[in-house]
């Protein structure tokens, strides 16, 4: 599965895109997001607010109880600033 | 990206993301060239300020497809509200400075009411729901900082979710 | 015609009624070129429309003096109540043929919710409190017929006295 | 006092404007507008649904109350429709 990265989540992970293969336990957006933050010390720092994080699943936006089977890509970003 | 709208009652309309910059007359005459069923037209650009001149330059990241799937998804919406004749939506990223354009929401329509409602509607959506951040360059700081995201934007937002248009 | 607003706060604004066109670029430009603190423009232009193609052409009686007294009149109470940068308010009269420009609002600020509800203000006012006149000129008619007020723009006028601006 | 009519009362009393010396018994704008009303078959005509007509005086809005002491000029004109 393609995860992608954006704005203070880019650079707080060092990472705008990677692939990953997700152990059976990740079954949604919400599971996925906690899995990440235990990653290493850049995933913790931008995990650590789940509430200030927006998810798009495909590209379209979904919740934290979202089921990933089928997903392509899955992307966290901060509440958009655009306009 | 050129769509055609789906619905024959709705109209074509233009969604573009571009690191260039735009030309509101230009885009403006495209709407309105050989037509006479055209009452009024609003254009909204926003531009880039210099905050009382301590901005070096803006940083704008966006998702791309996203971003153009979200426009569109929300100038759909748009046109099938409002009885438009045309309407065109750009929004620019990359690093720009104060003074330059970064959005253009262009809606004509027969009546005044629909083109500001649906330009302003475009304006709100595109604020709080297409995946684009802004970084601040400040000339006094090395390291820029993301704009945090404004209550007000999403009250602006809700607004067409509790009052249906005239 | 160029005002110079009385109170300190207040920005100058421009109120021209006249019959040659005008060009919407050109009036933006004179708002916004050597300053880098406009965040929105809004735009509004009204046009005449052909009505199906049965219209020849509108012709716009007014009332000189007072037309630009009125528009000022207003243009002054928008300054006042939003943080504008720019505003200027062009009303054309004489006899205007289908796909040509009547009207221009255009409202510069730091704030795209100001910009636009200081349009839609003035064009609210203009349509009810700016002394023009309408006659319509229709292709297979000899004679032409005065424009009837609407009620719903009346009541477009009204939401202004209800709603204080954010 | 000049008097000025515009669109459908200008062409109903062919007269764009004029400058007229009108009677003591004429002290509002009311008062005037049965006056010219009385003048002739155009007038007439131009005045006879005075719930329509809207009335400046010296360039501002005032209503059939408005006293004319003072007054320089006096407009009658329809519901605006301008914009």
């Amino acid at each position: 599965m393609k995860v992608r990265y954006f704005a203070w989540l880019r650079e707080r992970t060092g990472t705008s895109q990677e692939t990953l293969d997700l152990p059976e336990t990740v079954k949604t957006t919400g599971d996925l997001m906690n899995w990440l933050a235990a990653r290493d010390e850049g995933y913790a720092f931008a995990f650590e607010q789940p509430d200030t994080i927006r998810i798009a699943v495909n590209q379209e936006h979904v919740d934290t109880d979202f089921v990933l089977t089928g997903t392509e890509e899955v992307a966290f970003f901060p509440p958009m600033t655009g306009g | 990206m050129k769509h055609m709208a789906a619905m024959t009652n709705t109209i074509e309309y233009t969604v573009r993301v571009q690191e260039e910059d735009f030309n509101v007359s230009k885009e403006t005459e495209l709407l309105t060239q050989d037509r006479k069923d055209i009452g009024a037209i609003v254009t909204f650009t926003g531009l880039c300020r210099d905050e009382g001149g301590t901005l070096e330059a803006l940083e704008l990241e966006h998702y791309p497809g996203m971003a153009e799937a979200q426009i569109s998804r929300f100038a759909q919406q748009a046109v099938e509200r409002w009885p438009l004749t045309g309407l065109t939506v750009i929004h620019r990223f990359g690093k720009i400075p104060p003074g330059e354009n970064i959005v253009l929401v262009i809606a004509t329509s027969p009546h005044r009411r629909a083109a500001f409602e649906a330009a302003d509607f475009l304006m709100d959506f595109l604020k709080t729901q297409a995946p684009f951040w802004k970084k601040e360059h400040l000339k006094n700081a090395s390291e820029g900082s993301w704009v945090e995201a404004k209550t007000i934007d999403d009250k602006d937002a809700e607004r067409w979710n509790k009052n249906a248009p005239a």
